[in-house]
């Protein structure tokens, strides 16, 4: 139900500055912007779609700080193993 | 007025299900306990709980399997019939024979990928290749709704000839009936179908074993996704069409190529997880699926998650799901991809003993998770 | 699938799932609810437990939509579909939910003409292209969903739509949170934040959970990965002795929220007194209704509802479940007379029901699937 | 405003028939003339002039005809189909065997003496009994209107059941599907029956010759005249049954005593009159009926009457009409009387050479008259 | 069938036919015209003119109620049963009669609401159970029909039932007659008056026939006997130099007609200036509209209709064959274009019209019938 | 459409003097005898239905008269039969 979606604007409807395309992996469909205002969004923004509305739009600086922040755990990770790994051959 | 009062269906399930419990053995872990009460109102008979036919009776899923089960097999009960199976086997002279029928009501008529006529023509064809016989002859009733354009008509059956064409079936006997406007939705087509079982093949639930190899022919979901977007209710666009095809080519094909083919199935309503749990629940074996090797398209995926629907559920009109010898998979597999609608072939899954009658995934993510029978009604007439 | 398929990486899992155990104190249990039933789907859905040490336990929330509707909600809104000319809307989810005397879907077969939307905005679309029907949205959800009922209410007022009408379910999390933590029975060790409602309401009106309750929280995303790490993360706070209101989902929900939404629920609609929740029974303020400036949108005004509240069973042990003191399978009729196809309690309902969720994707200790699935 | 203008279709028509006129010889009477240019153009391949499906084309006369051969015949063609008779015959091995198709539609669903479920099954059970088939198994394709009454498909099916006992076939495979409210009309059922011929007999209008006797099984228009009556509609109340019945047993009856059987039938949508001009124009023969012969109930009568409808264009569901070898009219006639189903048989005409194409009726008041194929729709929705 | 199956005795009906025959004077040709399509009917399903010497010939009249429905009173019915919320009702006769752009069935299946009824009660009865439509019921046919039309309507204003409209095309029969005895090319010996409008205006009006145009009428019954005795009546009176009005069916027309059914007529409708009727053209005085005291019950008045007239081919040739001055075989379209299944004449439209009675039941001579059959 | 059977009153209905049930060799329906008087009409008496309207009532005696004289004709014929069989013998 609080399902949401990220969604790519591809387009915004000329004379309707609340309407806009979104396309989620060759998937379309009409939705509102009109909760994150005319200027917060254009062509390209990704957006967080539920039930038809963009409810949020997504940082691209933050996802990729929480990506890297996923990757250095992963890395400690790989460290460990490494570690493990190279304890093992000593 | 009343201001609170209780729901009788709600106290009369609490009563009934304590009527018929059994008493547990003490020496169960409280999860055996659990499993074993589970199992115990599956094996229920089914009950068809509702007073009236809802949608859910036609999705394919609990609410179908309760209908047929507890109230069609239960008034026609024939062993031919009760193996419930995609066509009926029997022998005429020296001959086996398979017969089978699926009536057509999908909206909307005209699709991408195809329309109701090639779709009856295929599905049927289908239904009669997945139980190992050649296809010959087909019937076709059509129900008309007054007012339907004629113009239509003709091209649906033109469809319906170039697909019977192509399968090298005919169309050889019909009926036609109309109905006032307002009493159908255009043009509703029944097809049965005959088919010869020529091979020495013996397929079914029955010689289904630990180890065989589940194999689905190609990516899922197209047709179900697609009708649900031809539809324009959801305003949702996408580049798919319906995979609606003919495959008794293709069950040859394999059929050839992997003797040890167990089971087939073509993966209509209710999808591949229906099909899988019908597998489990007939053979008291486990079916456990790979999510990762699962094909489907992105645009199936995009409109799944959209829509928050389990492609799994989804239906298809040409794809085969096949149980085959584990021995023999790469075999299966090398020959369904050389056929050009087997192309997308994959190894989903493996047969296991335990849990019996279940189907579990291990998830793409690397978790695990039960798929069970389908409750509701995830699309509107997708056939 | 951009945004998604970055967070649904197993290696990347495996690694959190060394870090979640290596931050475990050993001999310790951990109870972190999620609050949200989109979380509940995702865990299940996903097989996220896998990844979780015997240790660590989930708790699912009252978050899910659906659920929490009362069975007498469910009656009113079918004696409005009932009414001469109704059309009803509701999202798909709530076609199943059974009242006292069957669901949308019965009442659909019985004659209501009932039908499934994506959107309200869908809804309004019904009531323009049918101005001689009287067009009413079911609208339920929490904070996540009740700005789009608003805007689609402005909306209509804007064009001056006069068949539609909203007959609002909507509710709010934040006092059910508070009647989770206020229960004597209660053990949690932390929350999982409901990443979506915080797009609108933001992180800081969680932060009385950690200031007067002691809890900490996080605001978590919805893909596997953002739980396991949202998972990581609490057990970090506690491993460090910290007790705070962290934001994992930041590449979604800014820390203030979203105001235009705010403002939106604001204007069309207000709080009620008090609000029943199936399982929980009657929060106060823990609800939304119209403005009076809206009664001409306002089923609830425009129909004559029977109102009559519908008790569950007694047997049904939902509120035990929701607050974490029963496990799902620990209810009497969990699996008898409560399934999915018959669910006699809200967990049961929807997918993102506790016990629905455990039914469908789980049923068998974690242990026993992961065997199962080593094939 | 234009206060006057032509009917386009009306100048279409007459330009089309003067561009398609065959010069006349001169040499014939004006009568023959007449006659000459109303054969060709009843010969032209049938056209379909509407635009839309009317309920003329569900009727069983002169639109459903077109719609068949104009549409159907057209696009499916393949020999077996264009028998058009009641059953596809075809070889599968050794066996000879018959297909065949019906969807029903009837309104109401219940009705007296049966309803729409033994409806279907003695339909279909009838097209293979008439084909010469001794009839094995039915599939049944329910499509349902959500909303139904669960009680009233069980009802259904029980009398499916008990029909198909009676008649000795099995139900051995189906197919349900739901509908949205309002797009059916509570409960549509389509049943195909597979038979097996075993007798050496030929049946068919080729076989047909001057001198044959026609006979019915029993009184005519028991079945559409109930159905009629039961929709309320006409306020019409008589004390009528529906004659509902598998015929099987009897034509075995009728085939044992008379193997010079040309042709069976059975006498459903269309009624007695049009299976007489389909068998006068398939065999180029014409058909003499003698009206006081023709076996009808008084309350049958009276409805026509009341109605202004001809009682041999109504449907029966349980009478047989054979064209039989005329030296063996009286024991066909004695073997359908000694059977419960044929105890009311007559021999109601004969088969001559002249006029080819024709049914004639000598009319109880010892005048004549022609009986044509049916144009319109007198009834609705009778099976 | 009693006062039926009396009436259609073999031999009586032979030994009128010798009767027939020795009346006739040897080397005379006569022509009698029935005015009432359902004498063409009964002539024709029963095979009458078997037992008619070849000197004797029936000209088929006017009298067919749903032939003469000029094409464009088609168009303004189905007008009318396209505007929003009408059901349109009408005789099960008239869902075939072709338009100029299809006919009722056509209509019906384009979308129109359009109900066969057996009696305008029935529509009555439709409108009393479906309050919000607008119901119309199409009214046809001559003196027979037209007492119910008005009794319906007077039922109708009685109950108060306001959702019941009349769109009137009710016709009457004797300026029809005078239509065709006024034509310079006719040629009749006589006429077989209609049995069944005389119930209603008796025989009295038919008088000026005999008196004014010097042609014998002989009112006559349905039943193949009756039509018979009615042709020997005729024969007699030429015989014996008579030119009469006689009644053969005194056991349903009393000679002055149904005084309460011609009141009833004419409290709510009143006769037209002018009328088209198909096949013969404008015709004064000829049929019946709508009082306006009954303005509310008439459907010309209630709704917008094209009022468009829709000309005859020029291929048509039915004022021809409905004066008796070509067979109906003779017209040029005979059996190609014009057809039952597609009637581009108005004879050609019921069965009870001259050329569809042909067409269906004649077609061959009588010769050649009487010889086939006799097997 | 003019088509008129005869049928026998067999009921009028209670509180509704235009309203009877004609039967027709078993066949019943309910029609409106409004147009042919309350007092002229009686159980047992035969009237003329069209269009669900008894139109007239059936005078017995004059189908009487009217068979009898259809009879006369056929005895005219017979006895011609007679006199030419006689003619015949002599
Ligand atoms: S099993 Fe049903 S009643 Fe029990 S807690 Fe779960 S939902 Fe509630
Ligand atoms: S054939 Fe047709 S056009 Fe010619 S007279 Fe007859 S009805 Fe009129
Ligand atoms: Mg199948
Ligand atoms: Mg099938
Ligand atoms: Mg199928
Ligand atoms: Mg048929
Ligand atoms: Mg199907
Ligand atoms: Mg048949
Ligand atoms: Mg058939
Ligand atoms: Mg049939
Ligand atoms: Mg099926
Ligand atoms: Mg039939």
């Amino acid at each position: 139900m609080c399902l949401g979606i990220p969604g790519e604007i591809v387009e915004i409807k000329a004379g309707r500055d609340d309407l806009a395309i979104v396309d989620v992996v060759g998937v379309r469909r009409a939705i509102n912007i009109g909760l994150l205002g005319p200027d917060q969004i254009g062509i390209g923004d990704w957006v967080l779609v539920h039930v038809g509305f963009a409810m949020s739009k997504i940082d691209e600086a933050e996802a990729a700080a929480t990506l890297e922040m996923l990757n250095g755990l992963g890395q400690a990770y790989t460290d460990e193993l490494q570690a493990l790994a190279e304890s093992d051959i000593s | 007025m009343t201001t609170e009062r209780t729901a009788g269906w709600a106290e009369r399930a609490v009563a009934e299900a304590e009527a018929t419990a059994e008493r547990e053995s003490g020496r169960l872990s409280p999860e055996q306990q659990v499993l074993q009460r589970i199992e115990r109102a599956r094996r229920r008979s089914p009950k068809i709980r509702e007073s009236r036919i809802t949608l859910a009776h036609g999705a394919g899923g609990k609410a179908t399997h309760s209908l047929i089960e507890g109230l069609f097999v239960e008034a026609f009960r024939n062993p031919t019939l009760e193996e419930l199976d995609d066509g009926a086997v029997f022998s005429v002279g020296s001959s086996r024979l398979a017969f089978t029928t699926d009536s057509y009501v999908v909206s909307p008529l005209f699709f991408p990928g195809g329309d109701i006529g090639d779709l009856a023509v295929n599905g049927t064809v289908n239904d009669l290749a997945v139980s190992g016989a050649r296809p010959l002859y087909l019937s076709a009733g059509f129900i008309l709704e007054e007012g339907f354009p004629i113009a239509d008509l003709r091209r649906i059956a033109t469809s319906m000839a170039a697909a019977a064409q192509r399968a090298g079936v005919q169309v050889v006997t019909g009926d036609t009936k109309v109905v006032q406007r307002g009493k159908a939705d255009g043009c509703y087509i029944n097809t049965a179908g005959v088919g010869v079982l020529e091979r020495p093949v013996s397929l079914g639930t029955a010689h289904i074993r630990p180890g065989d190899a589940v194999i689905v022919s190609g990516p899922i979901g197209d047709h179900g996704v697609t009708i649900m977007l031809a539809r324009g209710e959801l305003d949702i666009a996408a580049d798919l069409a319906s995979d609606t095809a003919a495959l008794h080519g293709l069950v040859d094909t394999l059929l050839d190529a992997a003797p040890g083919v167990r089971l087939l199935r073509d993966a209509t309503r209710g999808g591949v997880a229906t099909i899988l749990n019908e597998v489990a629940q007939a053979a008291q074996l486990a079916v456990i699926v790979d999510e990762s090797s699962v094909p489907m398209r992105p645009a199936v995926t995009g409109a799944c998650e959209l829509l928050g629907i389990d492609p799994l559920y989804v239906a298809c009109e040409g794809r085969l799901v096949t149980v085959v010898d584990g021995a023999q998979a790469e075999a299966a597999l090398a020959a369904l991809r050389g056929h050009p609608l087997g192309d997308g072939a994959a190894l989903i899954g493996r047969i296991t003993a335990d849990p019996p009658g279940m189907v579990l995934l291990r998830t793409a993510f690397g978790g695990t998770r039960v798929v069970d029978m389908l409750v509701g009604d995830p699309l509107p007439r997708i056939c | 699938m951009r945004f998604v398929d970055e967070y649904r990486d197993a290696d990347k899992a495996q690694a959190l799932a060394t870090q979640i155990a290596a931050l475990c104190e050993p001999g310790r249990q951990y109870k972190f609810m999620e609050v949200c039933g989109g979380h509940t789907h995702t865990i299940y859905k996903h097989g996220i437990e896998d990844y979780l040490p015997e240790s660590v336990s989930l708790v699912h929330g009252p978050g899910c939509p659906v659920c929490v509707i009362p069975m007498g909600r469910v009656d009113d809104a079918i004696a409005i579909a009932n009414e001469p000319g109704v059309i009803m809307t509701a999202f798909g989810d709530m076609m199943r939910v059974p009242g006292g005397n069957g669901s949308f879907l019965d009442a659909k077969a019985a004659g209501a003409d009932i039908r499934m939307v994506y959107s309200p905005l869908d809804a309004l679309k019904i009531a323009r292209t049918n101005p001689d029907r009287r067009v009413v949205f079911m609208a339920i959800g929490f904070e996540t969903t009740s700005p789009s009922t608003a805007m689609t209410v402005l909306r209509a007022a804007a064009e001056g739509i006069d068949n539609f009408s909203v007959f609002c379910n909507h509710v709010t999390i934040l006092p059910a949170i508070k009647a989770i933590l206020d229960s004597p029975d209660l053990r949690l060790d932390g929350f999982l934040g409901p990443g979506h409602v915080s797009t609108v309401i933001g992180c800081r009106p969680y932060e009385f959970i950690a200031r007067d309750y002691g809890k900490p929280l996080v605001c978590a995303g919805f893909e596997p990965l953002d739980l396991l790490q949202s998972v990581y993360l609490l057990l970090q706070q506690l491993a460090e002795g910290r007790c705070e209101v962290e934001n994992q989902y930041t590449r979604v929900v800014p820390w203030d929220g979203n105001l235009r939404a705010l403002e939106a629920i604001g204007q069309v609609m207000e709080l009620r007194p008090y609000f029943e929740w199936r399982g929980l029974g009657f929060i106060s303020h823990s609800a939304l209704r119209m403005r009076e400036e809206y009664a001409a949108y306002d089923a609830e005004r425009l129909f004559d509802v029977p109102g009559v509240r519908v008790a569950d069973p007694k047997a049904c042990q939902c509120g035990e479940v929701l607050k974490g003191v029963l496990k799902p399978w620990e209810c009497k009729v969990f699996g008898t007379a409560c399934t999915p196809e018959t669910p006699i309690g809200t967990c049961m309902v929807s997918s993102e029901g506790a016990c629905a969720a455990y039914y469908n994707f789980g049923r068998f200790t974690r242990q026993r699937l992961v065997e199962a699935t080593r094939v």
